[in-house]
């Protein structure tokens, strides 16, 4: 058992290990907290010149990640939250994603972008936002979000051997937990979910952090005697729609918790899904328990109400598998 | 002529007030923090405070001050309400931003605060449009922004810099040069001097100053400030100052990460204790006058957190107001 | 009958008169062919002061916008495409949207934001986005479509008027068509849609330039005895989201036509909605036609693959009204 | 020593050689744009065939070299393949970017030409990268990339340019000014020198160019490469030229927005034609010489066409190709 960011941590030590061509740039990466701890010390192993501190000039250092990638390495550059990546997002979206397609295949850009969601603590709106709906919607990019620390390590050895552009979104609450991860290198592939927990009456997606509270929800669920399936995503793009698909023609319902906003976010995509090819199992309304579409309040009463999570879950689900429409 | 001369004996001693009352407060958050009651990120300026209250000490009610997320210095020094800042820390639906902001987020537009951004570097363009405001409304105002060097990193100040010039506006950027990015010195990040110092008087006057004086602060801002009132278009000034605490928080340890001595060095150059001792050897201060100012504002600051505790927490039902506007 | 620009210009030359805290700004606004036209020579009316070209320097522009509004004035912003927009994102998301929220109320920033879609003559992946699905993701912006030359010109008037950032996003190809336009000001209010052909087989929901589509496509059903509602919701947000599931309610059926991106983008959003709170009213799956999850490419051939349009929507209708599962 | 005595008479006239070429394909494509088969926006570069080929010559096979919406020159001049060019104008399958990317989107790695930007001032900050990678590589290389006026207006080239120097990267920033971003005089975007010219040599080595000069341009540019080459760090090349013809098209009016007479100062300071009268003064180069010249180009040029026109379209069921590597 390590801590979640032991698991990153690793990851990154070993793919500068392997591959010479890998590096690791961000504001404070070498710095005494290391980025939470997944970069610490690193760069007293790799070298100052693999493992190193950038200006505050996000919109330049994504086009930097990009040509370095251009150059045959393999840039890993980290960003404390996600909300600094709006100053990334012409680099990131207009050239990153459209580089391979743009000139038919002669140039890839193999760069990996990491940033965690900074949930809690009255971070309030301008550090604490879960935008990786914008992120999904970009064609050409790659959107991992793990729910934990074995698919941290996993999933970040594959980002960087992947030959596209790929963003990981952490969200900070997974890093509370300590996990069981193996030593060795290993790869959890890109595209590929995992069902947390099997069940009959109802398809739960949760999504990042909230895999691990629909899981608890499950758990409450099966005490009322509803039986939850928890599937846990894992990447948002490219999405395992089949295994979703598969667990709603058993479950026939289906609930999506999400931490980003509402309203055209990840959820609104997978709801769509199984409105269209999942529509003739369904037997209630698809469900979204994700942020109301506000900025983030600051204050704790208000975080309180505004971040959905176990209750919620539980009580969506409750909806469509008691009380709703054709129930 | 000393820069002194040219101030008042009570224009001297307010200045010592404005950054003695500014640390005294940064000092009381600093030592309840640890009991929770502030959920909310803070940054204090503890060793910044001459940079606030100089350039603030040249300004009018109304003209803009726009900071960032280490702003409780330039809300206080620009007038803010204190009451009101301390409720915000709390979370309360008394703060300056209803409990909704948070430290990083002070707002008080009565005195020309328009609030503050936590995005390093997104109060330059801001300012910088506040100054176009004050321009095609042809008003007798500045528009004043504070940025780290942290900042100074970002693209949108030369953008900013640029438009200002082009459009002549009335803008002052104080560049609070810290030294410090979190735990980033500014040597990892820039490559030297910031390159606004080369740019011709006529197209930006730029000054660099001692930060921890504040009389140097004061008057290379009145004379920054004084331009833009005349139409001579935007500043930049420099105050050389230092983050002598750690970045965030009472907790966040201020070592592991600077040049031995330097912590010594600028501990030495408070510019609160500096000026004081200024003032006192001046003859312009007494012991007991000391006394009594810092009994005012302790009782002061006592009262704002006490006004910050009895205040009422931002309401469930209310989690949706304030999204729109009107 | 005027041309569309005339319609955009129209309702900026008035409320520029109307009110002297309106200005207009952007690349080329000034310029000979004056953005498309919706600009043309109102600098020379109004004066280069209310009326300006600006620097390429989008990421301030956009700050420096939010900064004149919240000192008093309301700035329409004009990008001539919305792929710009991304060097924009960090002051529009971060700032513009969320300051009124951050600051309890204490500070609006009335801005309007316009930029046009650029489809067609190879303008390829950097030049030819509908990014929209991003920006309705974002609380606190609220998101404007046109489809005709009449919504423009309300709609504009509307948004200037409004006192929160309004993002505009047009379309070029509606630009081809001249409409009956009242040449005094008037508004269309933020948040209506409109039912632009009765029918009661299917809704089809075409967003901006694809209401125009969906109509001809109706028009083609018709014939083939499939009855369509069409409704163009104008605002994306907020959305029109009574209107929508009325329609539902009466049909049973609906497809969502987008000039976007299709995954997580506008047709997500309202395809989720329905599957959600027009569940017990559907009879057979929810359908997006949109683009493709790819970067623009340049060439005309494949760009005729890329656009969706009449014979996508009518063979999505006919999908779900002839042969679909519970059809 | 006039820099022309340093570059020897097959130099000169490969110099004139290539800015005829690039004219002479311009000319070509303008010619025909108005059939409606080239359906990309072109963007052409006449008037400013030196900065490209002067820059180009100092470099060599492996440098790389970032363009932009106004790429023709650049790209010829680095190497490119004429053929593969012309057929993504016809946005053939036979392009360098397969159709994909069009007039806007040249490639051709195997002479560094890592793909260019149509947002402008989007090379900027990836050329720089190319830069780090070169280094962290120690790779004998350069990068360098040309921008415009208007890219110039945008912050990602003072974070580039300071990430470059702090890292002493080998960058060469080629500050391609043509007066103009679309109709917009640099004049109403920039409030002057731009700032990079104020720098110290050591940390920024810049200098400002006629960039109708083909000589001036090669022998500045050969200066900050070799800097470049020996770990001297990034440097930044204002050419000083002119776009004579409207901004895109073949049929984007090139009047309404100039100051009367500008254009015929700037038609008689053409850099092709003034550089073929110098050759020929000094006797370099005879009329007989041009003439045959100008065959072999025109026969190279045709030869393009033909093959932009003969090649497949891309097909329909190749749409998602290459979205993803791999
Ligand atoms: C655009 C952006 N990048 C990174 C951060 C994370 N961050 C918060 S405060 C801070 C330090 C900024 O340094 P400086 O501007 O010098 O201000 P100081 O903290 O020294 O007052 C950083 C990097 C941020 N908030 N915004
Ligand atoms: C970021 C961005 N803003 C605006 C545009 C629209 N645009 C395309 S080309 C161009 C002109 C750019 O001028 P300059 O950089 O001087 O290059 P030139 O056309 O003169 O070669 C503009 C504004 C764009 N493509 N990208
Ligand atoms: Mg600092
Ligand atoms: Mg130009």
């Amino acid at each position: 058992m390590i801590p979640y960011h032991e698991a990153v941590r690793e990851a990154l030590d070993q793919a500068l290990e392997m591959d010479p061509a890998v590096f690791v740039m961000g504001q404070g990466t070498d710095d005494p907290s290391g980025m939470f701890g997944t970069t610490l010390n690193l760069h007293v192993k790799h070298g100052r010149h693999r493992v190193f501190d950038t200006p505050l000039s996000e919109t330049a250092l994504m086009g930097i990640a990009n040509g370095a990638a251009m150059g045959g390495l393999r840039p890993v550059y980290f960003h404390n939250r996600p909300d600094f990546l709006y100053l990334a997002m012409d680099q990131l979206v207009n050239h990153a994603a459209k580089w391979s397609y743009m000139f038919g295949g002669a140039v890839n850009v193999p760069v990996v972008i990491w940033a965690c969601i900074g949930r809690g603590w009255g971070s309030a709106a301008q550090h604490s936002q879960a935008p990786h709906g914008m992120f999904m919607h970009v064609p050409g990019l790659k959107l991992v979000m793990p729910g934990t620390g074995f698919d941290a390590k996993g999933l970040m050895l594959s980002a960087i051997a992947d030959d596209n552009p790929v963003l990981i979104i952490e969200h900070r609450f997974n890093f509370r937990r300590r996990c069981q991860v193996p030593q060795s290198p290993y790869r959890v592939p890109l595209g590929k979910g995992v069902v947390r927990r099997k069940g009959r009456d109802v398809t739960v997606v949760g999504v990042s952090y909230m895999a691990a509270e629909a899981y608890q929800a499950a758990e409450e669920l099966a005490g009322q005697g509803i039986d939850a399936e928890v599937i846990d995503p894992r990447t948002l793009k490219p999405l395992d729609e089949e295994l979703i698909l598969d667990s709603v023609k058993k479950t026939g319902r289906v609930v999506v918790a999400d931490p980003g906003w509402k309203t055209c976010g990840a959820a609104a995509e997978i709801a769509a899904l199984v409105a269209d090819r999942g529509f003739a199992d369904l037997k209630a309304p698809v469900k979204r328990v994700a942020c109301p579409d506000l900025p983030t309040p600051a204050g704790f009463t208000l975080e309180r109400a505004y971040y959905p999570g176990v209750p919620e879950i539980v009580s969506a689900v409750r909806e469509i598998c008691t009380g709703g429409p054709r129930g | 002529m000393a820069p002194e001369m040219a101030l008042k004996q009570e224009q001297l001693v307010d200045l010592y007030y404005q950054m003695l009352r500014i640390r005294k407060v940064q000092l009381h958050i600093e030592s309840l923090y640890h009991l929770d009651e502030m959920k909310t990120p803070v940054h204090l300026c503890i060793g910044q405070e001459a940079v606030a209250v100089g350039v603030c000490a040249s300004l009018r009610r109304h003209d803009y001050v726009s900071s960032n997320h280490r702003g409780h210095g330039h809300y206080l020094a620009k007038g803010g309400d204190l009451k009101a800042m301390i409720a915000e820390l709390y979370c309360k639906e008394t703060g300056c931003s209803k409990g909704r902001g948070g430290s990083m987020h002070l707002v008080d537009t009565s005195v020309g605060l328009m609030g503050s951004s936590s995005i390093v570097g997104g109060g330059i363009p801001i300012a910088t449009g506040l100054g176009l405001a004050i321009q095609m409304k042809n008003q007798d105002l500045v528009s004043v922004v504070f940025l780290g060097d942290g900042a100074a990193d970002e693209g949108v100040l030369y953008e900013s810099v640029n438009f200002a010039m082009l459009k002549g506006l009335p803008v002052v950027y104080v560049h609070e040069n810290n030294r410090f990015s979190v735990c980033s010195h500014v040597s990892a990040r820039h490559s030297g001097e910031i390159v606004f110092h080369s740019l011709p008087e006529d197209r930006l006057f730029s000054r660099k100053i001692d930060g921890n004086s504040v009389t140097d602060v004061y008057e290379a801002s009145r004379e920054a400030v004084e331009r833009a009132r005349s139409g001579m278009g935007p500043s930049f000034l420099e105050c050389d100052t230092y983050r002598i605490r750690g970045h965030a928080g009472s907790g966040d340890s201020p070592h592991g990460y600077r040049e031995e001595g330097e912590m010594c060095h600028w501990q030495a150059r408070c510019p609160v204790a500096t000026f004081r001792d200024r003032l006192v050897t001046q003859g312009l201060f007494t012991e007991h006058d000391m006394l009594d100012m810092e009994q005012r504002i302790q009782e002061e600051i006592e009262q704002a957190f006490e006004f910050a505790r009895n205040g009422a927490y931002p309401r469930e039902e209310d989690l949706h107001r304030y999204l729109y506007h009107g």
